[in-house]
């Protein structure tokens, strides 16, 4: 348990850190598949069908189909390197630490005390979280935008998993099927965003907006003034 | 109980079989015939369940009968504009108008499987009774509706709908969050999430942890319904998107976010927090209001204008909920009024589009002389919209501003009449200066099925503003008493 | 058998719709209009009946029928009030649909519409007056705005018909906004929109100063009163002449309706209020006729006329306020009686000015009166209606507008006591105020009508303009002959409106309801000093106005005599006719007439600081000069110097929220993220 | 006795160009000159009803109608007047109000004819005019304010009757204040010399003569009568004012009342030889001049 939650938070770090795309891909993936072990060491042995089924299908999407997808669109679109984001790498991994912090003030701030709630996974959930709009904030590529957001996702599915959740299997099923699928059409959406645009950058997409134009709204007041 | 499966399941089986039906001709006859067998289920769902549902998963009770009447109701005038819209669409490449770059049309099958799935992802939203089913609902609505914004695969509505699919999702994603902590007010262990259970138990209910859970819900859905600093993704989808899913966004999708919303409400004011939620609900109207109308004074583009005007008009639900009493009936009152107007005003502003090839409200001049009918439609939509009497939005309106007066907030209602006045004064310079004068562009006729959905629309506006229905009435009335309002 | 007036009103109201809507579906265009105007003869001739019974004293039960909608039902009543303001729109809706099928006769456009909105216009406000219910007179209200508004755009090829149609539209929005809250607040007050309940909700002075204030702004927009009267010289010249006939004559007096309505309901009025009138009437009528005098468009002249007369009934209504506040009842019956009469007298002679305005422009083409003159000789008809008109509304003795002039200044100076200062400022302010707006509307008015219709004709279009067509000839005889029965029937015109005047003073509650009642002994009057010296004024008034009756029969009379006698003087020797003395210049042509801007300079200079007209033109240079143009505007200065400068205010505030949507979708996430934090924080803070 | 009061009115019809005779012949005594006979008006309107008239080929029915319907307001404008005590025929509340507008109908027919014409002089005379009369109706109306406030409001006779020398004695200022303004609005509207000059030559300077410039025969003595009528009445209400008739005894109330309008028209002609023609921007001071007389009256009553 504790083991899963300290390779979580890991992977954040490294993602905070890292550059190079294709080597995030792959550390979203291995986050998928601790996801998907997770709810199975955290029943501790009376592994139900639904529990079993639900993590394997966890590990299945998230680990192979997604990065396979990611990678993919990565090769089409030919990008390397994520070029100088907002905040840089260094100053990144700083804010990562804080945001640490930040997820241990909120874990305790919630004072589970009536449930046996494994207080580190909540921290690194909740640290997921915010690692997760943290890069999808300061990160320009779109695709890392498509990870950030799995891994605020992850982070998400963290946190009821600590709260000991037990939604009825079809409702965690959508769940994850959700995510899947919402992840799948950004996938999409980058090929045609690939093939419309040169660039992947999600900051040069500001075509609508409603700075430029204007119309005068008085128009003989507009002539005479 | 098996009706209300129908209404979901038919829909999304429709959806999936037409991505492989090759044929148009079929796949649009499935299209109609099934978004018609939709309204007529709904319909009589509505009239034969009488007994509010108790713990299954699908319910309808009389907020969600409103809402799946109306919806239905859209998507049938979608449908019926739609296929004309889709039929006459170029299928080779066509130049954008705005930056003259190529670009191809989605295949016409994902057009239409991806608004049956939406229509299906909509119906199970509004009937859902467990929370989490119902917070998957709406994160498939709009995954269903993403692939609708880029129809036309140009530069704008790529990332129109990237920022639509981004922005949403994380903020259904703060939604989740909320449900996990609503999860946890419940003190005597049960994991039972759904809405009666939540209910029977609201006494004991936690009442730290269902602010919070109310915080996180609120921002979560009010992202997707569009309530002020969250709605920055709404003027991009809904301008960019085709006319027959704007108005299907606009109109349906919008109300389904307000239905989470009006759940958590729920809620709350059985466990005897409704002024928390209130308060929000009002600051979040009267921001979104006050916002949409400073974005409509000066806008160039008439869809992004009725889309800050449906910004607008959320801001005005969320503020009749949050007063509660008289202004729950007028808000759900407004919430049809609004759907039915807005639709129509896309639509109109679809075939404005299709016949004068351009957005920028400047260039276009003369509607009512080149297309008569839309023209009338698009003077009375403006009408209608912006809440003149004659039409339904007007006595809606009129009853919110009966209940803001009646708790005696004047500072609240002097805002209110002003940035109602705001985006009044905006819309007419837009609206006037497209519909009156000479046009350059000739005298053409509309084909029928381009004008025959928003005609009725409208003959819909109009009657609702003077006779209210009686089954209509009765089905407010008791959902205002759901969430604590006053009858009459 | 139950009185079924109400009904039967209500049948007449419908009718025009109901034909209206017929005339707009016909395909052929041509007869649409004069089915349209068949249905308003039809309706307004059954609507008249249940009127005149009720001003006679029969006043029909109110009718009541349900209506689901929250808070509203359909309750309509007509009591004296009502049935006085129908008066005018029975006479001038039917006149003006037969005057309008013949002018827009050669209009290319299809006239479905413009008909079916007219019957909506007429039908919408005959309704309203009936309306006794709050939700019920705002729809109404509204679509009564509406359906003027698509009138004013009917012609929306030229920019500034479409730039009119707007600022009326917002305009009349914005008043309307202000009379939202005038109803959801008394509403909230009296639980209940219905209008009889609201008469008798318990109002503190506060809350009724507050409402009477929403009332005035709210009414007073639709009215024009100064500051808010700016869309009416945009509105009513865009407008076809029959339509701003309409518009300007009868729908504006619905402002002034809704105000009386609203007093009856605010209960005792406080001498502020009455005050507030006093100073609105008068700004509103110097001001107004001041800006008449400056115009050169015909239609936008009348439309400023507008705001004077509206000023002069304001004036007679403040005064009937004063008087309830200082429980004077010769002021209550005289000022109210003057104001109220006044707007049947301007209903009729400003419709009649602007059907006249219509032939001229119907005939000649333009607007600009400097372009006009001599146009009597061409267009004799027109011409005579026009001049009675304008002697008419400058309120000359034989005709309608002196008698409700004549009624208030009696209130001003009957109502005088040298104990009161009150009193005396306000005999000053009729006595000084009403007589220079009656010199200057005279003014204006010779100007109008001796430059258009008298002189040599100076420009090609007045040289080419025939006289118009009979159908628009006889509404005009129809209506001067109406300015000049009520000139001659004063007292039975006084009769019809006190039973208004004791609608409007039913509000106060010392004042006894009844003020008046035909047939009743003064006797039953004795036991209220109320009752009893408000009657009195009333006899005295009676006997004033039959002697003005007196001496201007006598006046028309002896000049008709007179002149007689001046043709049959010199019957003996031919008449010779020459050129008119020009001083023995060489070439006099027509352009060296007065024109309207010269002949209004001395008057205008007066007001220059008010008007801010603008002189444009060059100067004749050389020794022999080629060319020269002189040329004045006068736009409207509450418009430049109020409303444009505040809309572009807000226009600026406004504009830094609109950095906020600038396309970057990393601040998009972040606005989520902090107003999540926000309302964390709040809630922690709140908890 | 309802005969009797109708002596009055007809007294005014034959006296009135009598009135005119008498200022000329004190402007030509001032002048050192002979001067025209007294009776020279009578002369002047016989001889003009027997001559043919000319008119403009520009004109139409309305100079024709002009001067008849001027002469009918002026006619019934005198039978309002009273002698002091002695009651006019016709009385009644407000008939002071009929008055004022009978002379605006007046006026207004002048400006409408002479418009008519079509010359500008003509154009320029009515311009003027309607911009003193604007300015005069206002003075009017509140001095005859302070005859209310005095007397308490009703018909012009009675209010006129109760002048006295008590009156005099207790508000002796005020009836000067407004006899001055009233004489200054007499001298206005008749066109008497500092406002306007009767007899000048100059089109470009006159105002009321320009406006009749181009009458002739029957039409030129109809307007001659009527501006001597329109003299009478101005004088009448001066008079009437001014002169404390309450205290005579009935039948020496008529001869004095004669007497006063002489002296008048003594002062007018004497106010014509002394001054010289005021510059037209001058007149809208003279003219709120006179208005402010009867307002600082009105305020002198309120505080006495």
């Amino acid at each position: 348990m504790t083991i899963i939650s300290v390779l979580l938070i890991l992977s954040c770090l490294w993602l905070l850190g890292s550059s190079r795309l294709h080597v995030a891909i792959r550390v979203v993936a291995i986050q998928g598949v601790l996801l998907g072990v997770l709810p199975l060491v955290r029943s501790m042995g009376k592994i139900g069908f639904g529990v079993g089924v639900l993590g394997l299908s966890t590990i299945i999407s998230k680990g192979i189909l997604l990065p396979w997808l990611m990678s993919a669109c990565l090769r089409l679109s030919g990008i390397r390197k994520e070029i100088e984001p907002f905040v840089g790498f260094g100053p990144s991994l700083l804010c990562g630490t804080a945001l640490l912090g930040l997820a241990v003030w909120i874990a305790d701030r919630l004072q589970l005390t009536q449930a046996q709630v494994p207080q580190v996974l909540l921290i690194s959930s909740f640290f997921a979280i915010l690692a997760g709009l943290f890069l999808m904030v300061t990160r320009r590529k779109a695709i890392m935008q498509s990870l950030a957001y799995l891994v605020m996702e992850n982070g998400v599915y963290g946190v009821g998993v600590s709260m000991s959740l037990d939604f009825p299997f079809i409702v965690e099923l959508g769940i994850l099927l959700d995510v899947f699928v919402g992840v799948f059409l950004m996938g999409n959406l980058l090929f045609h965003l690939d093939r419309e645009f040169e660039h992947l950058d999600a900051d040069k997409l500001t075509e609508l907006s409603d700075l430029s134009k204007s119309t005068p709204v008085l128009d003989a007041a507009e002539e005479n003034a | 109980m098996m009706l209300l499966l129908l209404t979901i399941l038919l829909p999304a089986a429709a959806g999936t079989a037409s991505y492989f039906i090759r044929p148009h001709r079929w796949r649009r006859l499935l299209w109609g015939t099934v978004a018609a067998l939709h309204l007529a289920l709904s319909i009589t769902a509505v009239l034969t369940i009488q007994a509010p549902p108790l713990d299954h998963w699908i319910g309808m009770d009389s907020l969600s009968a409103i809402f799946l009447v109306l919806t239905s109701l859209l998507f049938l005038g979608a449908t019926v504009y739609g296929i004309g819209y889709v039929a006459r669409e170029p299928v080779a490449g066509q130049m954008d108008f705005e930056d003259g770059s190529l670009f191809k049309n989605e295949p016409e099958s994902v057009f239409t499987g991806g608004l049956l799935l939406l229509l299906a992802a909509m119906s199970l939203a509004i009937l859902s009774r467990h929370l989490a089913l119902q917070w998957v609902a709406i994160e498939a609505t709009t995954l269903a509706s993403a692939p609708l914004i880029y129809y036309h695969q140009n530069r704008r509505s790529l990332e129109a709908a990237w920022k639509y699919l981004i922005l949403c999702s994380v903020g259904i994603a703060v939604a989740l969050l909320g449900i996990f902590f609503l999860r946890m007010t419940i003190q005597d262990g049960s994991h039972d999430l759904t809405l009666a259970a939540l209910l029977e138990r609201a006494g004991t209910l936690n009442h730290k942890w269902l602010s919070t859970a109310f915080i996180f819900m609120l921002v979560g859905y009010g992202t997707k319904m569009g309530l002020a600093p969250l709605h920055t993704w709404l003027p991009d989808a809904h301008s960019e998107a085709p006319s027959p899913v704007s108005a299907m966004l606009s109109g349906a999708l919008l109300n389904c976010a307000f239905l989470g919303i009006l759940r958590v409400q729920q809620i709350c004011t059985a466990a005897g927090m409704a002024s928390f939620g209130g308060d929000l609900l009002i600051l979040f109207g009267l921001l979104s209001m006050g916002l949409a109308g400073a974005f409509i004074l000066r806008q160039a583009d008439y869809k992004r204008m009725l889309a800050y005007s449906s910004v607008e008009h959320m801001g005005i639900l969320a503020l009749g909920v949050g007063l509660g009493g008289l202004g729950l009936f007028g808000s759900f009152l407004h919430a049809v009024n609004h759907s039915i107007v807005k639709a129509m005003l896309f639509l109109t502003a679809g075939n404005i589009l299709s016949r004068f090839h351009t957005k920028d409200t400047m260039k276009i001049q003369g509607v009512c002389d080149a297309l008569p009918i839309s023209g009338a439609l698009w003077i009375t939509g403006f009408l209608a919209v912006t809440g003149s009497p004659p039409f339904g939005t007007f006595i809606s309106e009129f009853t919110i501003l009966r209940a803001v007066l009646a708790q005696g907030r004047w500072a609240t209602a002097v805002l209110y009449v002003l940035f109602l006045l705001l985006a009044f004064v905006g819309m007419t310079g837009i609206v006037l200066r497209m519909a009156l004068g000479k046009s350059e562009v000739n005298r053409v006729r509309e084909p029928l099925t381009a004008v025959l959905p928003p005609m009725v629309f409208a003959v819909l506006a109009l009657l609702l503003g003077v006779y209210l229905p009686g089954p209509l009435a009765d089905r407010l009335h008791e959902a205002a008493q759901l969430l604590g309002g006053v009858g009459r | 058998m139950k009185d079924r007036g109400m009904e039967v009103f209500i049948l007449g109201c419908l009718i025009p719709l109901v034909l209206g809507a017929f005339a707009l579906a016909i395909r052929r265009p041509r007869i649409a209009p004069w089915v349209a105007a068949f249905g308003v003869w039809l309706g307004c001739g059954i609507a008249a009946v249940p009127v005149i019974r009720a001003l006679v004293g029969s006043v029909p039960p109110s009718l009541q029928i349900a209506w689901n909608m929250p808070g509203g039902s359909l309750t309509f009543g007509l009591d004296g009030l009502s049935a006085f303001f129908c008066l005018p729109i029975l006479l001038v809706s039917p006149l003006a649909a037969l005057y309008g099928c013949q002018y827009l006769a050669h209009e290319k456009k299809p006239l479905g519409s413009v008909s079916f909105f007219y019957n909506v216009l007429t039908a919408s406000m005959l309704l309203l007056l009936a309306a006794r219910n709050g939700l019920l007179f705002l729809v109404l209200w509204e679509v009564m705005a509406i359906s003027s508004f698509f009138l004013v755009v009917f012609d929306d090829e030229h920019a500034h018909v479409r730039e009119a149609g707007w600022t009326y539209l917002v305009a009349s929005h914005l008043g309307t906004g202000a009379l939202l809250v005038l109803f959801a607040l008394l509403g909230k007050q009296a639980n209940s929109l219905d209008f009889s309940l609201m008469a008798r909700a318990a109002l503190s002075p506060t809350m009724a100063g507050i409402l009477f204030v929403l009332a005035v702004i709210g009414f007073g927009t639709k009215a024009g009163f100064i500051p808010l009267h700016v869309w009416l010289p945009e509105a009513h010249p865009a407008a076809p002449s029959h339509v701003s006939a309409l518009m300007s004559g009868v729908m504006i007096k619905t402002g002034v309706y809704g105000l009386l309505r609203i007093l009856t309901m605010l209960g005792h009025p406080s001498a502020a209020w009455g005050w507030t009138l006093v100073i609105i009437g008068l700004i509103s009528g110097i001001l107004g006729v001041a800006f008449a005098l400056a115009q050169h468009d015909l239609k936008r002249l009348l439309a400023y006329h507008s705001v004077e007369n509206i000023g002069i009934i304001a004036l007679g209504i403040g005064a009937g306020l004063l008087g309830l506040a200082w429980n004077q009842p010769v002021l209550v019956v005289l000022g109210f009686g003057g104001g109220i009469l006044h707007v049947l007298n301007h209903a009729v002679f400003k419709s009649l000015l602007f059907l006249g305005a219509g032939a001229v422009v119907h005939s000649t083409g333009t607007r600009d009166i400097d372009h006009l003159g001599g146009l009597i000789k061409s267009m004799r008809g027109t011409a005579v209606t026009f001049v009675i008109a304008s002697a008419a509304i400058s309120g000359l003795p034989p005709f309608n507008g002196f008698i409700s002039e004549f009624l208030i200044y009696l209130a001003g100076f009957s109502g005088v006591r040298a104990d009161a200062p009150g009193t005396v400022i306000l005999a000053i302010a009729i006595g000084g105020g009403l007589a220079m707006i009656g010199g200057l509307a005279a003014a204006c008015f010779a100007k109008a009508f001796g430059v258009v219709f008298l002189g040599e004709p100076r420009s090609s279009h007045a040289t080419h303009a025939e006289e118009v067509s009979a159908a628009m000839r006889w509404p005009m005889a129809v209506l001067a002959a109406a300015c000049l029965g009520i000139g001659l029937l004063a007292p039975a015109a006084v009769k019809l409106v006190l039973p208004a005047v004791q609608v409007v003073c039913s509000g106060s509650p010392n004042a006894t309801s009844r003020v008046w009642e035909p047939g009743v002994p003064a006797r039953a009057y004795e036991e209220t000093p109320y009752g009893v010296t408000a009657n009195a004024s009333v006899t005295t008034a009676m006997a004033s106005l039959m002697g003005v009756v007196q001496i201007s029969t006598v006046l028309l009379l002896l000049a008709i005599c007179l002149y007689l006698i001046r043709r049959y003087l010199p019957r003996g020797r031919e008449e010779t006719a020459t050129g008119t003395w020009d001083c023995g210049y060489a070439r006099p042509t027509a352009r060296m007439q007065y024109t309207a801007s010269s002949f209004a300079q001395p008057l205008t200079d007066l007001f220059k600081i008010f008007l801010g007209t603008r002189k444009q033109g060059t100067a004749p240079e050389g020794f022999f000069p080629q060319r020269a143009t002189f040329e004045t505007q006068t736009p409207d200065a509450a418009r430049e110097h109020l409303f444009v400068p505040l809309f572009r205010l807000i226009d600026r505030a406004l504009s830094p929220v609109r950095r906020m949507q600038h396309g970057r979708i990393h601040e998009y996430l972040l606005y989520i993220a902090i107003v999540l934090v926000l309302l964390l924080i709040w809630k922690a803070g709140s908890r | 006795m309802n005969a009797l009061r109708w002596t009055l009115p007809l007294t005014a019809w034959v006296l009135s160009p009598l009135m005119l005779g008498i200022i000329n012949r004190v402007k030509a005594f001032f002048a050192g000159r002979q001067g025209p006979s007294v009776w020279q008006l009578y002369y002047d309107l016989f001889k003009l009803l027997q001559k043919a008239s000319v008119y403009s080929r520009s004109t139409s029915a309305v100079i024709r109608m002009g001067p008849s319907v001027v002469l009918a307001c002026m006619a019934l404008a005198t039978t309002i007047l009273p002698w002091g005590e002695l009651r006019a025929p016709v009385t009644f509340v407000g008939d002071i109000i009929l008055l004022a507008y009978l002379l605006g109908l007046a006026r207004f027919a002048t400006v409408l004819a002479a418009l008519d014409t079509g010359s500008s002089f003509e154009g320029m005379g009515a311009s003027r005019e309607v911009q003193f009369a604007a300015l005069a109706e206002p003075s009017f109306f509140l001095g005859m304010l302070v005859l209310v406030l005095h007397f308490g409001f009703s018909g012009l006779s009675k209010m006129v009757s109760e002048i006295s020398f008590e009156t005099w004695q207790t508000s002796g200022v005020l009836l000067t204040l407004v006899g001055c303004s009233w004489f200054i609005l007499l001298l206005t509207e008749n066109s008497r010399i500092p406002v306007d000059d009767p007899n000048t030559h100059l089109e470009l300077t006159m105002i009321h003569e320009v406006m009749v410039l181009d009458y002739g025969g029957p039409d030129l003595a109809f307007i001659l009568y009527a501006a001597s009528l329109k003299m009478w009445i101005f004088a009448a209400l001066v008079v009437n004012l001014v002169v404390p008739m309450h205290s005579l005894t009935p039948w020496w109330q008529a001869p004095i009342f004669l007497l006063g309008m002489v002296f008048v028209m003594i002062l007018v002609g004497v106010v014509e030889s002394i001054l010289a023609r005021l510059r037209l921007q001058q007149i809208p001071k003279v003219l709120i001049g006179s208005a402010l007389l009867s307002l600082i009256a009105l305020i002198v009553r309120l505080m006495g």
